[in-house]
């Protein structure tokens, strides 16, 4: 009898909440595109260019009739980054009607969130979040990304190391962080899986840390020629300007995270000759061009970072709701699968995992304080 | 009131403040590009907030002295408010229902986003609640309080997932045992572990490290206790990123199921029971915390804040009772840690920093230490007013820095203040 | 008869100065003892060290319950109280390993654990726990003769709530008879001088002690107040069976409440007697004037 | 190889001494203010990224103004000097004085209070971003052929901080306003009956601590050549863990905590990993306080009864 009543008051509960939360009509009415990431806090400068670019891409759409005929609405919100707030993020988003949601923009705010997406059968498409899982594990069918995945760049790393460096001994270092270390963790295994190099050094470092010196002649002692080393430019530069302080000259390989003019400006003439991985230039493709111009023309400043990936984002999740001609999920994911667009990253779809194809990575060095894509 | 001699002095602060932050508010060097950008307009924005400000400061300040003599004459006038609710029972009743009605409504009227807030307000009611036995009871400041609710959280996250060298360690031990015993019940162990099972076991857990915590910090006096906290903090969260095999590092562990209600529900469907759940774990919460309060432990932690000399004199063994304050505080950081996990289905050790410690002791000081009320007041006020205002996101360090200097110096008591229970038997017993 | 407080020998040395000098002092069943001394003589030194505050440098503390055996509660002789983990050994092993493992082995009495073995005190500078409320502090006394743990108070079984209601009626019961009994719902810092010093007296004495130490319990009273503290005192030996031992100031208090006198000056035990055998001692006279003779 | 594994435990040794002497100068600062008035000042490591800034600022509009050499580093640290004394002035005036009769634990929360505030004012008034930090100190020429085993910077903060404790030191034994000090630590109502104005000695006390905390933020930005708002942070907690390593109050006790500290992170890289090693510190930490609650070199107080 208990259980009984027990059941019907869960049922109860589960009406009156669906009910009351109102099923919105997901067919009329504007198009809404969610934008979910940092957009306030330290981390905000990943965040806002892609609400920037949404706009621009929206602007563009909206001022020819938008799409279907139907207008498309931007809802942006703040995660801050933290997964405890993305959830509700998410929420909000999918309880006012998302169709689909550009975004987040960290991995962990991102995984946190897509199991409310999922379960809404809302697409995600992520400017940023690069964590591997995401689209390997297969966890997360509604989950695409306009930029390639870290495994992705430890393998270039590590095949520029060992092919064209021709490199014997390396050192692996990481800042401890989620995408740090989990390049770190990736770039090891391809060495150990290739034979052909000896990871003499495994270490995280501290981030923040105000002396990295005994790291360095840890590095030293270990013999190795090169380190790969997995974090953001702070950490980079550091370890670097130290390194060659004390007349070392080994090999810095680095990630996306140090492919970033600060850590030129930081470490100045130390950071001559440091290699870091970044996705493929694409400055010369026309769409950059004007999704750069259009920007400064609205903002009256440089685009920031992901500024084109979420550019390219928004062009295909649009573009594959026009194609499918209705934002029925499974429609708009098939669309993405199978019509390619054309974006500032070059002329993309999406594989069955969600990792478009046609985006990559380059190997980049900074030559007179510049970074220059080595072909 | 606008005497020559206070516009003087204002004037004086004020020409002070400017001074102070000349460089940094009106200087903003960007030496990676070069550029270096003036903001004079900010000379006469700091000139003018502080010249009004030091008027209210003063004014503060003779309130506070004039409160103080007051305060001594008669009963705290600040409890006024509970007065009159205990005083007239209509009016308390009234309003109890109304927070009731209004409790049981919210999921209903508001929709899953709003409920998803107040649920992320409900876990830190209970955080501020557990922390108040620490700090506002027992009067042991605990600077390392996240490193319990990242334990609770990961006790939940390893155990539902059955990850890492533990989920491994189960199912060999699963093996074993049905080998040894010849069936097959102990496959029980290696599958995910259920949401109801890992509530206690984490509060558990969490209580048990609270104690392995306790134990080196016993003969330490309030600031190296301090310290020591926040080194521990520090360390449970440094082991949670280093350590790959037990926590998948700095990834964190993810699809981390909601617990099951009976009905199969998604995750938006099952907010409001989370909801409801919270709700009632704030209940259980406010209930065992005020039982404690009037108990002969809680007597003996508020002793042990009051004096410790004259605690022990008194007969009270204060190693036990320090150790019981810490283990029962982070129990219910254990029981909030499996509740963030739910909501949040994700977790790393990202989200259990220094930052998230100190919001929770801003709680507690903010709505007053020892006070439930208080409390959950201040963890309401702390956790949905940055949602409401995210514009103001990038403030809201700033504030809640200057509010806890500000409650120190002008209302240490917090909002609510504890009202010392009173024991009525006494009364109509006339023994 | 035994002594029911014996101090053998007690010294105590706080780095190059020695505070307390071999000081012998017994207290037996239902006397009330004084110890005297100009400022800075080491009474107070003496009471901390007794009751586990400090650790003497030597000598030998024991007590004996009226109902109890005689028990040793400092660890500077051998065999007061075994770490448990060691109980085992036989004593002949322990006695000659404390030589090489003092900590290990044996440990003083801590504070509680004097209290509770039936030796409560006082506090020369009132120390109640100011935010609590009269009854409360006296609740606080009854601490380690009840058992309550946190089941009990999380579900308020009947035990617990016999045991809550006992100890508030013992307590309402020891703040009637030290007069505090209107004050009970009061926050001890908002009590007058005089009833905060009573109020130290009542919380000592719910511990259910056999021997109660008051330091200086007439500082800071008037008269009338010192007058009431007088019968307070009586009525606590006469009807509790309560050994009293204090140290005061106020000479008249002391001739008239005090049956023994031991006198310290300069941490050393100077004299010992009746009260007149110590008004008339020379040493004594001499003590004192030649510190400060407005007290004598 | 014998050859090759002293020489490695001496590079270890070496920068284990550079960052020990960075903690100590930082932890210098919480000594001196817990020596005299029993309150950690949380917000000391603030104070220090204030004097940082203060010293970024100041160059760089030097620069700009093409000051030479020498003069910018004058100049920047004796600025950064005076903001971060008027800092450390102002906090205790607003966050520490008013305080003085409450109980322990509200200074110590007003000051973390102070502390997160200050944080995020730099944080709103500047940057979040790193920024670069030229250094500020001339490259000794005689010095270079030996760069491989210490650099200017690495040197000059050594011996700053050797130099600094020393005169402490000798201030706080010798001097009238030394002894002043000591008198308040003390016993403030006793200092204040024979004369010594109490607040006028804790306000210095304040004033010195920052004034250390600017030179530290100099000369340790120019070591690492970067800085943000969260710096101050980050080396706070550790310098004041080495404060309360060496005994909180002494002001040997100060330095020969931060170099323990120092020695322990730079030999547990060096020979475990660097995964671990804040784990490292705190468990130090940890062990020295339970075994000596007052710290290697702080004195044992027992407490008034």
């Amino acid at each position: 009898m208990k259980k009984v009543f027990f059941s019907l008051f869960v049922v109860a509960i589960s009406c009156v909440f669906l009910f009351s939360c109102g099923s919105t009509d997901k067919d009329k009415g504007p198009i809404k595109l969610g934008i979910a990431g940092a957009h306030s806090g330290d981390l905000a400068s990943y965040g806002i260019p892609s609400i920037n670019a949404a706009q621009l891409v929206v602007d563009e759409i909206n001022a020819k009739g938008g799409i279907l005929g139907r207008q498309v609405e931007i809802m942006a919100e703040d995660d801050v980054c933290k997964p405890e707030i993305a959830t509700n993020t998410a929420t909000k988003l999918v309880s006012s009607g998302a169709h689909v949601v550009l975004g987040h923009i960290c991995s962990g705010a991102t995984k946190a969130a897509l199991g409310i997406y999922n379960d809404s059968k809302v697409l995600c498409m992520s400017p940023s979040a690069t964590n591997p899982a995401l689209t390997q594990s297969g966890d997360y069918p509604n989950f695409f990304r306009t930029i390639a995945s870290d495994d992705a760049q430890a393998k270039l790393e590590v095949d520029f190391a060992l092919n064209t460096l021709n490199l014997k001994k390396i050192a692996v270092i990481h800042d401890k962080g989620d995408y740090g270390k989990g390049l770190a963790e990736f770039a090891k295994k391809f060495l150990e899986e290739s034979g052909k190099a000896e990871v003499v050094l495994y270490e995280g470092i501290t981030p923040g840390a105000v002396d990295y010196s005994a790291v360095i002649q840890k590095v030293k002692r270990s013999g190795a020629e090169a380190i790969i080393f997995g974090g953001y430019h702070p950490e980079a530069s550091k370890l670097v300007s130290q390194m060659r302080k004390k007349n070392m000259s080994t090999i810095f390989i680095s990630d996306d995270g140090v492919k970033d003019d600060t850590f030129i400006k930081v470490a100045a003439q130390y950071a001559e000759g440091v290699y870091a991985t970044g996705p493929k230039d694409t400055s010369s493709n026309p769409l950059t061009i004007k999704a750069q111009k259009a920007h400064k023309a609205k903002y009256k400043k440089d685009p920031g970072a992901f500024f084109l990936n979420a550019y390219a984002a928004t062009l295909a999740m649009l573009n594959a709701i026009e194609q499918a001609g209705t934002t029925d999920y499974d429609a708009v994911v098939k669309a993405l699968r199978e019509k390619n667009v054309d974006t500032p990253l070059g002329s993309i779809r999406f594989d069955k995992k969600g990792d478009a194809i046609g985006v990559g990575f380059s190997i980049y060095q900074v030559k007179n304080g510049k970074y220059v894509e080595l072909k | 009131m606008l005497t020559f001699e206070e516009i003087k002095k204002s004037f004086l602060v004020s020409l002070w403040f400017i001074f102070l932050t000349f460089p940094i508010m009106v200087i903003r060097v960007n030496s990676n590009e070069n550029t270096i950008d003036w903001r004079w307009e900010n000379i006469a924005i700091v000139g003018i907030a502080s010249f009004v400000l030091s008027f209210f400061w003063r004014d503060f300040f003779r309130r506070k002295k004039l409160g103080q003599k007051k305060l001594s004459k008669d009963k705290q006038k600040s409890s006024a408010l509970i007065e009159l609710l205990n005083s007239k029972k209509e009016i308390k009743y009234g309003l109890l229902g109304a927070i009731i009605t209004f409790a049981i409504a919210y999921p209903f009227v508001l929709g899953p986003y709003q409920t998803n807030i107040m649920i992320s307000a409900l876990i830190f009611v209970v955080l501020g609640l557990g922390l108040n036995i620490v700090v506002g009871l027992a009067g042991l400041l605990d600077l390392g309080y996240v490193a319990f609710y990242a334990v609770g959280a990961y006790t939940y996250a390893i155990l539902n997932t059955q990850s890492g060298i533990i989920g491994h360690g189960l199912l060999q031990l699963s093996l074993y045992l049905n080998d040894l015993f010849g069936t097959t019940f102990f496959e029980i162990i290696a599958q995910p572990w259920s949401f109801w099972i890992v509530l206690p076991l984490a509060m558990l857990i969490a209580g048990i490290c609270g104690l392995i915590l306790g134990f080196p910090v016993l003969r330490l006096r309030g600031d190296y206790l301090a310290i020591v906290t926040l080194g521990f903090g520090e360390i449970i969260r440094l082991v949670l990123e280093n350590w790959n095999e037990l926590s998948n590092g700095p990834s964190g562990i993810a699809k981390i199921a909601k617990p099951n209600f009976g009905v199969s529900l998604n995750s938006i469907e099952s907010i409001p029971f989370i909801y409801f759940l919270m709700i009632f774990l704030v209940l259980f919460t406010i209930f065992v915390v005020n039982r404690l309060q009037i108990s002969r432990i809680g007597r003996a932690w508020m002793a042990l804040r009051e004096d410790e000399i004259a605690c022990q004199a008194m007969g009270i063994d204060t190693t036990k009772t320090k150790l019981t304050a810490f283990a029962m505080g982070a129990s219910w950081a254990g029981m909030c840690g499996v509740m963030i996990a739910v909501k949040t289905s994700f977790i790393n050790p990202a989200s259990f920093t220094f930052m998230e410690s100190a919001i929770i002791l801003s709680i507690v000081v903010l709505g007053g230490m020892g006070s439930v009320i208080g409390v959950i007041i201040g963890a309401l006020i702390l956790s949905l007013l940055p949602e409401y205002l995210r514009a103001f996101d990038d403030y809201r360090m700033l504030v809640f820095g200057a509010t806890m200097v500000i409650m120190m110096i002008f209302r240490p008591q917090g909002i609510i203040s504890n009202v010392r229970s009173t024991y009525k038997i006494i009364r109509k017993q006339k023994i | 008869m035994k002594p029911i407080l014996d101090v053998k020998n007690l010294t105590k040395d706080f780095g190059g100065l020695r505070a307390i000098d071999s000081l012998d002092i017994k207290i037996f069943r239902g006397e009330i003892v004084a110890l005297i001394g100009p400022n800075g003589a080491g009474k107070t030194t003496f009471f901390n060290c007794i009751t586990g505050i400090y650790k003497p440098t030597n000598g030998e503390v024991a007590i004996t319950h009226p109902k109890r055996d005689t028990e040793i509660i400092n660890d500077l002789v051998p065999n007061v109280v075994v770490n448990p983990l060691f109980r085992f050994l036989p004593e002949s092993v322990l006695k000659s390993l404390k030589k090489y493992f003092p900590q290990l082995l044996f440990r003083s009495l801590k504070p509680n654990e004097i209290t509770e073995r039936g030796m409560a005190r006082t506090f020369q500078n009132i120390r109640l726990f100011k935010n609590m409320t009269v009854l409360e502090n006296v609740m606080i006394g009854r601490h380690c003769r009840t058992n309550a743990g946190i089941p009990g108070a999380v579900i308020r079984g009947p035990g617990t709530r016999k045991e809550e209601k006992e100890v508030i009626e013992e307590c309402y019961r020891l703040l009637k008879k030290t007069g505090l009994d209107h004050l009970s719902d009061e926050l001890a810092k908002n009590l007058p001088y005089g009833d905060q010093r009573r109020l130290e007296i009542a919380r000592a004495l719910a511990t259910e002690p056999f021997l109660l130490l008051l330091d200086e319990p007439a500082a800071g009273m008037n008269p009338q107040e010192t007058k009431d503290l007088v019968d307070l005192i009586y009525k606590i030996r006469d009807e509790d069976q309560i050994s009293i031992l204090l140290i005061e100031h106020d000479m008249k208090l002391v001739m008239e409440l005090s049956e023994r006198i031991y006198v310290v000056d300069y941490g050393k035990g100077i004299a010992t007697g009746t009260p007149e055998e110590i008004r008339d001692n020379p040493v004594v006279i001499k003590a004192y004037l030649g510190e400060d003779i407005e007290d004598a | 190889m014998e050859h090759e594994n002293i020489k490695y435990f001496l590079e270890l040794f070496l920068s284990g001494l550079t960052k020990g002497s960075i903690y100590a100068l930082i932890a210098l600062g919480y000594t001196m203010v817990y020596g005299i008035i029993e309150i950690i000042n949380f917000a000391h490591g603030e104070i220090y990224m204030i004097g940082a800034f203060t010293a970024l600022i100041v160059s760089s509009v030097l620069t700009m103004f093409g000051f030479p050499m020498i003069a910018i580093l004058i100049l920047a640290t004796g600025t950064a000097i005076i903001y971060s004394s008027a800092y450390g002035y102002t906090i205790e005036k607003i966050a520490y004085k008013p305080l003085r009769q409450a109980p322990r634990l509200s200074p110590l929360i007003s000051a973390i209070g102070m502390s997160i505030f200050l944080q995020n004012y730099v944080l709103l008034a500047q940057t979040e971003n790193f920024m670069k930090f030229n250094s500020l100190i001339p490259e000794f020429e005689w010095l270079k052929p030996y760069k491989e085993i210490i650099g200017t910077e690495e040197l000059i903060i050594i011996i700053i901080s050797a130099i600094v404790m020393i005169a402490l030191t000798l201030i706080v034994k010798y001097t009238r306003l030394g002894k002043a000090m000591r008198a308040t630590a003390q016993d403030r109502m006793m200092a204040r009956l024979v004369g010594v104005s109490v607040n006028k000695i804790i306000s210095f006390t304040f004033i010195i601590g920052s004034a250390l905390a600017a030179i530290g933020g100099v000369l340790i930005a120019s070591y690492i050549g970067q800085i943000n708002y969260y710096i101050g942070f980050i080396a706070g907690l550790k310098a004041f863990t080495a404060a309360v390593l060496g005994g909180i109050g002494s002001i040997p006790g100060a330095v020969l905590g931060g170099l323990v500290l120092g020695w322990t992170e730079s030999f547990g890289t060096g020979y475990i990993s660097s995964d671990y090693e804040d784990v490292f510190a705190f468990s130090l930490l940890v062990l020295i306080l339970i075994f000596r609650p007052e710290g290697i070199l702080g004195r044992s107080t027992s407490q008034k009864v």
